[in-house]
C-alpha cells in the first residue's frame, strides 16, 4: 500500500477550519489531525483550535542563551579584568560589578537573541526542500490543508474537502 | 595570561581590600608649586618642550587650540574688573597634568591607554591609544594634548630631529599624549638606584621644569619618603592625598597656603599650589 | 468619535492587490529613482575624501582642539542612534501593544533602524584618532594580555551597539521570511535566486507560523531592553564624565524620548516619501499618519518635559558650573543654535496637534524634517557647549567645524539614503502578510466592534463606581 | 686650520670634562678601548670611549642666548647635544636655566644654519671654500689699516674679546662697536659716577623692599635668572619682599608685583624726585651728600605736582615713600624705560639717589671688586655705537667691519638710514650662524659654529655673589664640518698679523689651554698642575675668582630736570614703547620655534607681533580689541594687531621687539613687524645712547580684527569664580609661616 499526500486549496478560511475539524472528529477513520499540516498566508489566527497544541520549545533556548550570556558574561568580564596585563589602577585587578553589570545585560540580550534566532531556523523545519505540491497559492490568499495518508484513505477524503468547497487538490504519491 | 596571574591579582586585591584600600605605593610621585614665587616667565614650558619631544605646531594651528604644551603658564588678571590697572599684577598659574589619584581620565579610555601606575603616575600608553579623545573630554584640567597631525617633518626639519630626545617616543598622529612628570627620568633614576642596592634619594628625580625653574616655584618628589621636600611641603601646608571627602575638615589650620585645584571634584590630584601673596600697599 | 467611522485601512481590499502593490514597488525604478541614487553616491563621495584627508593628514582638519576633542561626529552619532529607535518602537512596543496600524508601516520603520544603526557605527570609528586600530575596543583575547576597559562607556557602546546591530537585523531578517516567500513565489531571474536563499524555504506551514509568532514575541520582548540600555549607554558616554552639562542623571530616560523623538519623525518623512513615490495610499493612509503624527507629538511633549526637567534640577541645583553652562548656551555663541532646538524640538511639534495639518502630506514632510533639524541640533547642543565651557576657564572656546567634518556628515546622510534606496527596491518595504492579518482580523471584528466599544466605554465607569462605594 | 678636531680627539677632550654623572649610570662596558692605528668601523654597540649608547652624560659649558652668561649643563647622548640645564656650579643661575637658554638647541640644530662660506659675486652670495675665503679675507684686511677697520660685536667677553682686542691691536684700529639693543648702557654711566662702578652687585635677597622703575631684571635685563633666584630668596625670606614696581607697561617682572604703578612714559625720575622731596622734606631723612642743586630740584617737586605729572596718584606715592622708610634695607632700581629718553640719565640719577638717601649703599648694592682679569671683563653692548656706526658709515669712513653676534641692520632705527650707510663700507664681513638682514648684506659670510660647538670663555657683567668665569667647550662635534669657531677665525686672522705671537696655537682651544696655564697660581687654587686645572675648570664650567673686596662711594650727581620739555605739554600723546620680552629678546631669538610658540608671558601673544594699549586710551581713538591698527612716526610706520591690556599706562603704546625679520631662517621670516625700524633717532643727551622710549606716535585703525591677526594662548582672563590661582593677603602668610 503506497502513501499519498494531498494538498487541498480553499479560498474561504472558514471551511478549511470545518474541514480539519471533521478530520479531528475522525470522519475518515484513520485520518488523524496530527497528520494535517495546515499552510496560510498569514499568521493563522485560531490554529491551536482547529489543529490542538502543537508545542513550541523556541523559549528553553532562550532562557538558556540568556543565563549563559549573564553568567559567561560575568566570568569572561572578571576573568579579563583580572588577567589584564596593565592593572588600570596601580597595579592591581579591579573588578567593578556597576560597569560589569551594564556589559552583562548586554550579554544577556546579546545570547539570548542570537540563541533564539538559531532555535528558530532549526525548530521551525525550514531548510527543507519544498514539497512538489507546494502552491503559490499559499503566499497569496489560500489556506492549504496537507496531510500524508493511506492510498486508502485518499478518496474519503478528497470528498471531505469537496464537501468543503475545496478550490484545487493536488496529489502525489510518496512510496 | 595564566591561572598564576589571575590567582595572584586576585589574593592581591584581596589582601589590599582588606587593608584598606589596594594602593601599596612604592613612590608617590608629586610636585608643589609655590605660586608666590612663580613668575610666569615660561622656562618651565620651553623645558617640557625640550625634554619631551613636543612638537611646535605653528601660528595656524595654534589658532585653532592644537597646540601641544604639556605645561601652559596660565595668566589671569584677578583685580582688573573695575580698576583702571592691575595694581598687583597678574596670576600666573603653571598648569600640567595633575597626576590625579582618582583621574577620570582613566576610566574612560575604551582600551585602558591610560591607566595608574604604581608609582601613582597616570601613564599614557602611546601605543595603545586608538585616539578615542575621551580621556581629554573629561579630564577637567583640560591638559591631555591629541596628535591632531603627524609632526615628523613640520615640527622638526633637518637637523632638527637630531634633538629629539631618545629616551622617549615622537608620536605620530591620533595619540593622546600629556605630562609624564617626566617619567623617562624617574625611570632612569630607579634603575640607577636598583643596581646600586639603594633607594632613590630625593632630588635624584627631577622634571624638567622643577630643573629649569629659575625661582625654584616647582617642587618635585616623592611623597612616600617622608623626609623628601615635597612631603615636608605636603605635611607643613596640611595637604593630604585622598579625595575631598577623606580630606575635608582635615585641615587643622585653614590659613596655610596649600590648596590643590579643583578639590572639590574628588579626583585626588597629584599637586598641590601653595596661594600666592600680595601686600596690599 | 468621528475617528472611529474612518477606517485604518480599506478592509475590502484584495489580497492579490496588496501583493501586486508591493512587488510592483520592489520594480523597476523610474529616472528619480536613479537621481537619487546618484546624489546619495555624490554625497558619500565627499565623506570618503574627507575621510581620506583625515586619515592621512590627521584628525586637526576636522577642526578639532584641545577642549573640542569631539564634535559633531559624536553629535551625529547620538542622532543616528536616535533615529534607530522608532523601528523598535514600532515593531516590538507597538506589536506588544497589539496596536495593528503598525503593521503596514513598521517594515521601512525597521529597516531604517538597521541602516541608521549601520550609519551610527561609522561615527565612532571615523572619529578615532588611529582608525585603523579600531578592533581594540572589542574583547578578544590576546597573548598581549589585552583586553578593553569594561569600565568606559565607550567600551559599552562597542557592546550595546554590536548587539542592538545583530538583534535589529535579525528582528528584520525574521519578520521578513513570510515576505521573502511572497516574493520567491513571484519572482523571477537574480530575484527568484535570491528571494529562494532568503526565504530559507519558507512555505507557511502551521509549524513555521507557530515558531515564528513565537520567535517574534521573544525577541521584541528583548528588543525594547535592548533599544533603552542602547541609548542608556550612549547617554552614559556622557552622564558618566564629570564634565558639567554632561554630567545629568536624567540623560538616560532623556536620551530614549530623544531617540524615540526623531526615530518618529523620521518615519512621517519616509512614510510621505514612499506613499508618494509608490502610490502606498492604500497602505499608508491617513489615519495611520494621524496616529503615527500625535505618537510624535506625545513624544515631543514628553521630551519638553525632560529638557525641562534638566534646565530646572540644573538651576535649582546650583552646581556653578552646570549653571554657567546653561547660561551661556541660551545666551552665547551656541544660542542661535539652542534657541532652535528648543523652537523646533517644542514649538513645531504643535502643528502635529492639529488634524488638517496632520493629514497634509506636504505640511507633514516639511515638520517631520524641521523635527530632525531640530533633534541633530539637540545632540550638538549636549556635545559642543560642554567642552567649549568646562570647568578650567583657560581652555574654554567655542569651535565650528570645518569642510572636512561637515562634509563627512554630509556623506553620512547619503550612505543612509543609499542604504535605504537599496532596500526598498530589493525588500518588500510594506509588510504584505501582516496587512492581510491586519485586514483579515479587522474584517472579522468588525462585527463585534461595536459590541467592544460598549464595553470598553461601561467598564471602567462601573469599576470607578464599585470603589466608592467600597470606600 | 691646521688643528682640525677629529671625532675621536674630540672625545677624548671632552671626556676629562664630563660631569661624572654617566658614570655610574650603568654597567659600563669597560673593556671597550680603542687601539692605536686600528681602525674598523664598529657597531654602535660596541662605540667609543665614552658613548655609552642609551646614557647621557652631562657636560658644562655656558649659555651664550643673552650676553648673561648663565652656567649650563649640557645632556649628551651618542655624540648629541639633547638637552641643556643649569650648572648648579655656577653662582649665577645656581642650576636654573630660563626659556631663551633652553632654546639654545634649537639654533645649534636650526636647519637654517649657513653650513658654507659664502661671497658675494655679482649681487649674490654663493658658496666658497674657506681657503678662498680666507685668502679673500687677508687680502682685503692686508689692503687696509687703522681706524678704518672695525669690529661690530654685540656684547662680548672672555677669551674671544682678548681675540678682537688684539686683532684691533694689530690693525692698528681702536673702532670696536658694540651693539646691544637690550642694554643697560645709561644706568651704568649713572652709577660710574654715583658709585664708582659701573655694575655694581644688586643683592635683592637683602633687600627687604625693591622699588623698581622699569626695571624688567626677571625678564629682559642683564641677567634674568640671576635675578630671578634672588627675587625667590627675598619672597620667601621671613619676612616677605614687597615689590612696588613702576612702569608704563607691565613688563614680566611687574606682573609679580605687590604694587604696580603706571606711570606716563619719561616722568620716572620726576616721581623718584617726588618721593626723595617726601622723604627729605616730610619723614626728615639726611640730606647729606645730596649736592645743592639737586637739592632745589627736589624742593621744586611736592607730591601734587609729581602726581599730576606723572599720573601716579598722590597716596601712592606717599605711601611707597612711607614703605622705603620702614622696610630698610631697600633697593632701588631704574630700567631701560628710564634710561630711553633724552634726560634718561637725570633719570636714572634721579632714581639711583634714592638708594643713596635711603642708605641702600654697601647694604643691597655691594661693589663687585676689582675683577682681577680687566682684559677679559664683558664689552657690554649699547646704542650709541650703534648711532656712531652708522655716522661713521655714511661719513665713508670705514673700508672694512668685521660683524659678529649682532644685528644692527635689523636693530637700527630707520632714521640712521643704516642700511643704505652700510654700503658705503668697502668690504663687509660677517661671522654669522644664520642669514639675518646684516649677514644678507655682507660680501663675505663666514659661517660660524654655534657656541655648543665652540670652546670659549664668558665673564658676564652681572657676576653673581661670587666673581667667575664661565669657561664654554664644545658638547659635540660640529654639526656642519664646515662651520668654525669665532675664536678660530679670529685666531686665524692675528696669525697673519701677528705670526711670531700666535703662530704657536694650532687653534683657539690650544689658546684657551695656554691662556688657562698662563693664570696666576691664586685662581688655580686646589690643583696641582695645568692640566689639573683645566679638567676641574672643563668639568665645573667654572672658574671662581676671589675677587678683593672693595667699598662702594655713595655719592649723588649734579643731575639736570629728568623730564624732557618736549611733548610734556601734549598729553595725550602716546609714547612708543619697543619693549623687549624674555623670550624673543632683541628678536635674535625670533628664528627659534620654541620661543614663537611660548606665549608672551603678559599679554600671551604668539607667533606675531601685537600693539598692547590701555583700554581707555584704544576707547578714545575708535580702536577695539583686535584691531588693525596703524602707528606712525616722522621715521615711517607699521601695522599690526591691538591687544587691549590694562598693565599699560594710558599714554603708551607697546609694541614687543623680535618679529619683523625680512631674512633670518623660516621661523622669523614674514612675522609681525620691527617697531625698532620707526624709532626717532633721538639720543640721551649724556650718554648719546638711543632715547629708545621717547618716540610719540600717530595711531590710527585700519581694519575690524582677522581671524590669524592675534593668536593667543588662553580664552579667559579671570578665573571665572574658580579657585585657580588663589591671592591670599601678607598677613595670612606672617601668621602661618612669617615671623
Amino acid at each position: 500500500m503506497s502513501k499519498h499526500r494531498l494538498l487541498a486549496l480553499f479560498s474561504d478560511f472558514e471551511e478549511a477550519h470545518a474541514a480539519i475539524a471533521d478530520i479531528r472528529r475522525n470522519v475518515v477513520p484513520g485520518v488523524t489531525v496530527d497528520d494535517v499540516t495546515m499552510k496560510s498566508p498569514i499568521e493563522h489566527p485560531d490554529v491551536e483550535e482547529v489543529l490542538g497544541e502543537r508545542p513550541v520549545h523556541i523559549q528553553k533556548f532562550t532562557l538558556f542563551g540568556a543565563i549563559f550570556g549573564v553568567t559567561f558574561g560575568f566570568l569572561f568580564l572578571a576573568g579579563a579584568q583580572a588577567t589584564f596585563l596593565v592593572q588600570p589602577q596601580g597595579g592591581k585587578a579591579v573588578i567593578p560589578l556597576p560597569s560589569n553589570f551594564v556589559l552583562m545585560y548586554e550579554m544577556l540580550i546579546f545570547f539570548a537573541v542570537w540563541l533564539t534566532f538559531f532555535s528558530f531556523l532549526f525548530l521551525s523545519g525550514l531548510f527543507k526542500k519544498r514539497s512538489a505540491l507546494y502552491s503559490e497559492k499559499v503566499s497569496l490568499d489560500q489556506v492549504a490543508i496537507m496531510l500524508e495518508l493511506n492510498e486508502a484513505h485518499t478518496d474519503p477524503i478528497k470528498d471531505l474537502f469537496q464537501k468543503h468547497k475545496v478550490l484545487e487538490i493536488r496529489e502525489e504519491v510518496i512510496k | 595570561m595564566s591561572l598564576d596571574n589571575i590567582l595572584n591579582n586576585w589574593s592581591d586585591y584581596r589582601k589590599g581590600a582588606e587593608e584598606g584600600g589596594h594602593h601599596d605605593y612604592e613612590h608617590r610621585w608629586t610636585m608643589a608649586i609655590n605660586l608666590d614665587v612663580c613668575i610666569g616667565c615660561n622656562a618651565c614650558s620651553v623645558a617640557c618642550y625640550a625634554e619631551n619631544n613636543l612638537a611646535v605646531v605653528g601660528k595656524e594651528r595654534f589658532e585653532k587650540g592644537q597646540a601641544m604644551h604639556w605645561m601652559r603658564i596660565e595668566r589671569y588678571w584677578d583685580q582688573a574688573a573695575d580698576m583702571e590697572h592691575p595694581e598687583q599684577g597678574a596670576s600666573f598659574l603653571p598648569m600640567l597634568c595633575q597626576q590625579c589619584g582618582a583621574a577620570t581620565c582613566e576610566p574612560v579610555c575604551p582600551v585602558a591607554a591610560t591607566y595608574h601606575t604604581p608609582d601613582g603616575l597616570n601613564a599614557q600608553v602611546y601605543n595603545r591609544c586608538i585616539g578615542s579623545r575621551y580621556c581629554s573630554n573629561n579630564c577637567p584640567f583640560r591638559v591631555r594634548y591629541f596628535n591632531f597631525y603627524s609632526y615628523y617633518e613640520s615640527a622638526w626639519p633637518s637637523p632638527m630631529e637630531q634633538q629629539l630626545n631618545p629616551d622617549i617616543s615622537v608620536r605620530d598622529k591620533g595619540v593622546m599624549e600629556k605630562c609624564t612628570f617626566c617619567v623617562q627620568r624617574i625611570r632612569t633614576v630607579k634603575d640607577r638606584a636598583k643596581m646600586e642596592d639603594r633607594s632613590v634619594v630625593d632630588g635624584e628625580a627631577m622634571t624638567a621644569c622643577a630643573q629649569a625653574c629659575p625661582t625654584s616655584a616647582i617642587v618635585f618628589g616623592d611623597t612616600m619618603d617622608e623626609s623628601s621636600a615635597v612631603s615636608q611641603l605636603w605635611k607643613k601646608h596640611q595637604v593630604k592625598r585622598g579625595t575631598y571627602q577623606s580630606t575635608r575638615g582635615e585641615k587643622a589650620n585653614p590659613n596655610l597656603r596649600g590648596y590643590r585645584i579643583f578639590e572639590e571634584l574628588n579626583v585626588d590630584p597629584s599637586i598641590m599650589y601653595l596661594e600666592r601673596v600680595r601686600e596690599d600697599v | 468619535m468621528t475617528m472611529a467611522t474612518e477606517k485604518d485601512i480599506n478592509e475590502q481590499i484584495a489580497w492579490a492587490k496588496i501583493n501586486t502593490d508591493v512587488l510592483r514597488s520592489m520594480e523597476n525604478p523610474r529616472p528619480a529613482y536613479w537621481v537619487t541614487v546618484a546624489v546619495c553616491v555624490a554625497m558619500i563621495s565627499v565623506a570618503v575624501f574627507a575621510e581620506y584627508i583625515q586619515y592621512t593628514e590627521g584628525m586637526g582638519y576636522a577642526n578639532l582642539n584641545n577642549p573640542h576633542m569631539w564634535d559633531l561626529y559624536i553629535a551625529s552619532f547620538v542622532f543616528w542612534i536616535g533615529m534607530s529607535h522608532s523601528g523598535t518602537l514600532l515593531s516590538a512596543i507597538l506589536h506588544l501593544m497589539h496596536s495593528d496600524w503598525r503593521k503596514p508601516i513598521y517594515r521601512f520603520a525597521e529597516a531604517m533602524t538597521t541602516f541608521s544603526l549601520l550609519t551610527a557605527g561609522l561615527f565612532p570609528i571615523i572619529h578615532l584618532g588611529r582608525v585603523w586600530n579600531m578592533y581594540w575596543v572589542l574583547p578578544y583575547v590576546s597573548d598581549r594580555g589585552h583586553w578593553p576597559n569594561f569600565r568606559s562607556p565607550l567600551a559599552w557602546d562597542a557592546f550595546a551597539i554590536s548587539t542592538y546591530l545583530s538583534a535589529s537585523m535579525l528582528f528584520l531578517f525574521i519578520g521578513m521570511i513570510p515576505d521573502l516567500a511572497i516574493c520567491r513565489d513571484h519572482g523571477k531571474g537574480w530575484r527568484k535566486k535570491l528571494y529562494t536563499v532568503l526565504a530559507l524555504g519558507w512555505e507557511g506551514n502551521d509549524r513555521q507560523w507557530r515558531h515564528f509568532r513565537k520567535t517574534y514575541l521573544l525577541m521584541a520582548c528583548f528588543l525594547i531592553p535592548l533599544a533603552v540600555s542602547v541609548h542608556s549607554i550612549v547617554s552614559a558616554d556622557f552622564a558618566m564624565a564629570i564634565m558639567p552639562g554632561w554630567h545629568v542623571t536624567s540623560f538616560p530616560p532623556y536620551f530614549v524620548a530623544g531617540a524615540l523623538y526623531s526615530g518618529c519623525a523620521a518615519i512621517i518623512t519616509l512614510f510621505v516619501l514612499l506613499r508618494y513615490f509608490f502610490r502606498f495610499e492604500d497602505y499608508m493612509t491617513l489615519p495611520i499618519m494621524e496616529k503615527t503624527a500625535k505618537l510624535t507629538f506625545a513624544i515631543a511633549m514628553v521630551w519638553t518635559y525632560l529638557n525641562l526637567v534638566e534646565f530646572a534640577s540644573i538651576w535649582y541645583g546650583h552646581n556653578v558650573y552646570d549653571k554657567e553652562l546653561l547660561i551661556a548656551k541660551a545666551t552665547g555663541a551656541y544660542a542661535p543654535i539652542f534657541w532652535s532646538m528648543i523652537f523646533l524640538g517644542s514649538v513645531l511639534p504643535f502643528t502635529l496637534a492639529f488634524r488638517s495639518l496632520r493629514r497634509h502630506m506636504p505640511t507633514m514632510f516639511v515638520v517631520s524634517i524641521l523635527l530632525n533639524v531640530g533633534m541633530f541640533f539637540e545632540r550638538w547642543m549636549i556635545v559642543a557647549p560642554t567642552l567649549s565651557l568646562s570647568q578650567e576657564p583657560h581652555q574654554w572656546d567655542v569651535m565650528w567645524g570645518s569642510v572636512v567634518e561637515w562634509g563627512i556628515v554630509f556623506g553620512s546622510f547619503g550612505w543612509f539614503g543609499l542604504l535605504f534606496l537599496i532596500f526598498v527596491k530589493v525588500f518588500p518595504s510594506v509588510s504584505m502578510y501582516e496587512v492581510k492579518e491586519m485586514v483579515f482580523h479587522r474584517q472579522r471584528s468588525a462585527g463585534e466592534e461595536d459590541l467592544i466599544r460598549m464595553t470598553d466605554h461601561t467598564q471602567p465607569a462601573t469599576e470607578t463606581a464599585g470603589g466608592e462605594e467600597s470606600k | 686650520m691646521s688643528g682640525k678636531m677629529n671625532r675621536r680627539s674630540f672625545l677624548k677632550m671632552m671626556g676629562w670634562g664630563g660631569a661624572g654623572a654617566a658614570l655610574s649610570g650603568c654597567d659600563l662596558p669597560s673593556t671597550v678601548t680603542l687601539e692605536e692605528g686600528k681602525e674598523e668601523v664598529v657597531s654602535y654597540l660596541m662605540p667609543e670611549e665614552f658613548v655609552i649608547p642609551g646614557v647621557g652624560v652631562w657636560y658644562s659649558s655656558t649659555c651664550m642666548q643673552c650676553s648673561a652668561g648663565c652656567g649650563i649643563h649640557g645632556r649628551v647622548r651618542e655624540g648629541r647635544v639633547l638637552k641643556l640645564e643649569g650648572n648648579p656650579d655656577a653662582a649665577l643661575n645656581n642650576g636654573k636655566l630660563c626659556m631663551m637658554g633652553q632654546a639654545g638647541v634649537q639654533g645649534h640644530y636650526s636647519p637654517d644654519r649657513i653650513v658654507a662660506p659664502l661671497m658675494r659675486s655679482g649681487g649674490n652670495l654663493a658658496p666658497v671654500s674657506w681657503d678662498k675665503a680666507l685668502a679673500v679675507l687677508n687680502e682685503k684686511l692686508g689692503a687696509t689699516n687703522g681706524d678704518r677697520f672695525a669690529w661690530f660685536t654685540g656684547t662680548i667677553s672672555g677669551h674671544q674679546l682678548a681675540l678682537v682686542s688684539n686683532h684691533l691691536d694689530a690693525m692698528g684700529s681702536t673702532k670696536h662697536f658694540a651693539h646691544d639693543v637690550v642694554n643697560n648702557a645709561v644706568s651704568q654711566a649713572v652709577n660710574k659716577d654715583m658709585l664708582g662702578e659701573a655694575n655694581p652687585r644688586l643683592r635683592l635677597d637683602k633687600a627687604k623692599m625693591v622699588v623698581s622703575f622699569g626695571a624688567d631684571f626677571m625678564g629682559a635685563g642683564q641677567s634674568p635668572v640671576h635675578y630671578a633666584g634672588q627675587y625667590a630668596k627675598f619672597r620667601t625670606a621671613k619676612q616677605r619682599g614687597l615689590l612696588v614696581q613702576i612702569e608704563p607697561k607691565m613688563s614680566l617682572t611687574g606682573g609679580s608685583a605687590d604694587l604696580w604703578l603706571a606711570i606716563k612714559p619719561g616722568t620716572e625720575g620726576v616721581l623718584a624726585l617726588g618721593i626723595a622731596n617726601l622723604l627729605l622734606n616730610k619723614i626728615k631723612v639726611s640730606d647729606a651728600g645730596i649736592p645743592s642743586g639737586v637739592r632745589k630740584l627736589i624742593d621744586r617737586y611736592d607730591v601734587t605736582k609729581v602726581a599730576k605729572i606723572t599720573g601716579v596718584a598722590g597716596h601712592r606715592i606717599q605711601r611707597v615713600a612711607q614703605l622705603l622708610t620702614e622696610r630698610s634695607p631697600s633697593l632701588v632700581l631704574a630700567g631701560a624705560t628710564v634710561e630711553g629718553h633724552a634726560h634718561g640719565y637725570d633719570s636714572v640719577a634721579a632714581v639711583m639717589m634714592l638708594n643713596h638717601i635711603l642708605g641702600n649703599v654697601g647694604k643691597t648694592i655691594e661693589s663687585s671688586g676689582n675683577f682681577p682679569f680687566p682684559q677679559l671683563m664683558a664689552k657690554q653692548g649699547n646704542t650709541s655705537d650703534l648711532v656712531e656706526f652708522a655716522a661713521a658709515a655714511s661719513g665713508k669712513k670705514l673700508d672694512a667691519v668685521i660683524f659678529s653676534g649682532s644685528n644692527p641692520v635689523y636693530s637700527a632705527p630707520a632714521a640712521l638710514n643704516l642700511s643704505d650707510a652700510i654700503g658705503n663700507i668697502g668690504f663687509k664681513v660677517a661671522i654669522s650662524q644664520f642669514m639675518d638682514e646684516t649677514t644678507a648684506l655682507a660680501d663675505l659670510v663666514l659661517p660660524a659654529a654655534s657656541y655648543l660647538e665652540d670652546w670659549g670663555t664668558q665673564v658676564p657683567a652681572t657676576q653673581a655673589e661670587r666673581s667667575a668665569i664661565y669657561v664654554q667647550q664644545p658638547l659635540m662635534e660640529p654639526l656642519h664640518p664646515d662651520t668654525r669657531g669665532l675664536g678660530d677665525i679670529i685666531l686665524t686672522l692675528l696669525k697673519q698679523r701677528k705670526t711670531a705671537e700666535y703662530g704657536q696655537f694650532d687653534d683657539y682651544y690650544a689658546y684657551l689651554r695656554n691662556a688657562f696655564a698662563a693664570m696666576p697660581a691664586a685662581v688655580k687654587k686646589n690643583t696641582k698642575n695645568n692640566n689639573e686645572f683645566w679638567d676641574a675648570a672643563l668639568q665645573t664650567g667654572v672658574i671662581n675668582l676671589d675677587v678683593p673686596a672693595k667699598k662702594l662711594k655713595s655719592t649723588v650727581v649734579s643731575f639736570a630736570e629728568p623730564i624732557s620739555e618736549v611733548g610734556d605739554a601734549d598729553a595725550n600723546g602716546l609714547y612708543l614703547l619697543p619693549s623687549p620680552r624674555m623670550g624673543l629678546l632683541d628678536g635674535r631669538h625670533a628664528n627659534l620655534p620654541w620661543l614663537q610658540e611660548a606665549p608672551d608671558q603678559i599679554s600671551k601673544v604668539v607667533w606675531d607681533s601685537w600693539a598692547e594699549i590701555h583700554p581707555t586710551t584704544a576707547a578714545k581713538l575708535g580702536i577695539g580689541n583686535g584691531d588693525k591698527i596703524k602707528i606712525s612716526t616722522h621715521s615711517g610706520s607699521i601695522e599690526l594687531h591691538t591687544v587691549l591690556l590694562k598693565g599699560m599706562h594710558a599714554n603708551a603704546i607697546a609694541v614687543p621687539l623680535g618679529q619683523g625679520h625680512d631674512d633670518y631662517g623660516r621661523y622669523a621670516k614674514g612675522l609681525g613687524v620691527n617697531p625698532l625700524k620707526i624709532l626717532d633717532a633721538t639720543r640721551e643727551t649724556k650718554t648719546g645712547e638711543l632715547a629708545m622710549y621717547g618716540t610719540q606716535v600717530q595711531v590710527t585703525r585700519v581694519a575690524p580684527p582677522e581671524r590669524l591677526g592675534i593668536v593667543r594662548l588662553g580664552s579667559s582672563d579671570t578665573q571665572a569664580g574658580r579657585k585657580l590661582v588663589v591671592t591670599v593677603p601678607v598677613e595670612q602668610l606672617r601668621r602661618t609661616e612669617g615671623a
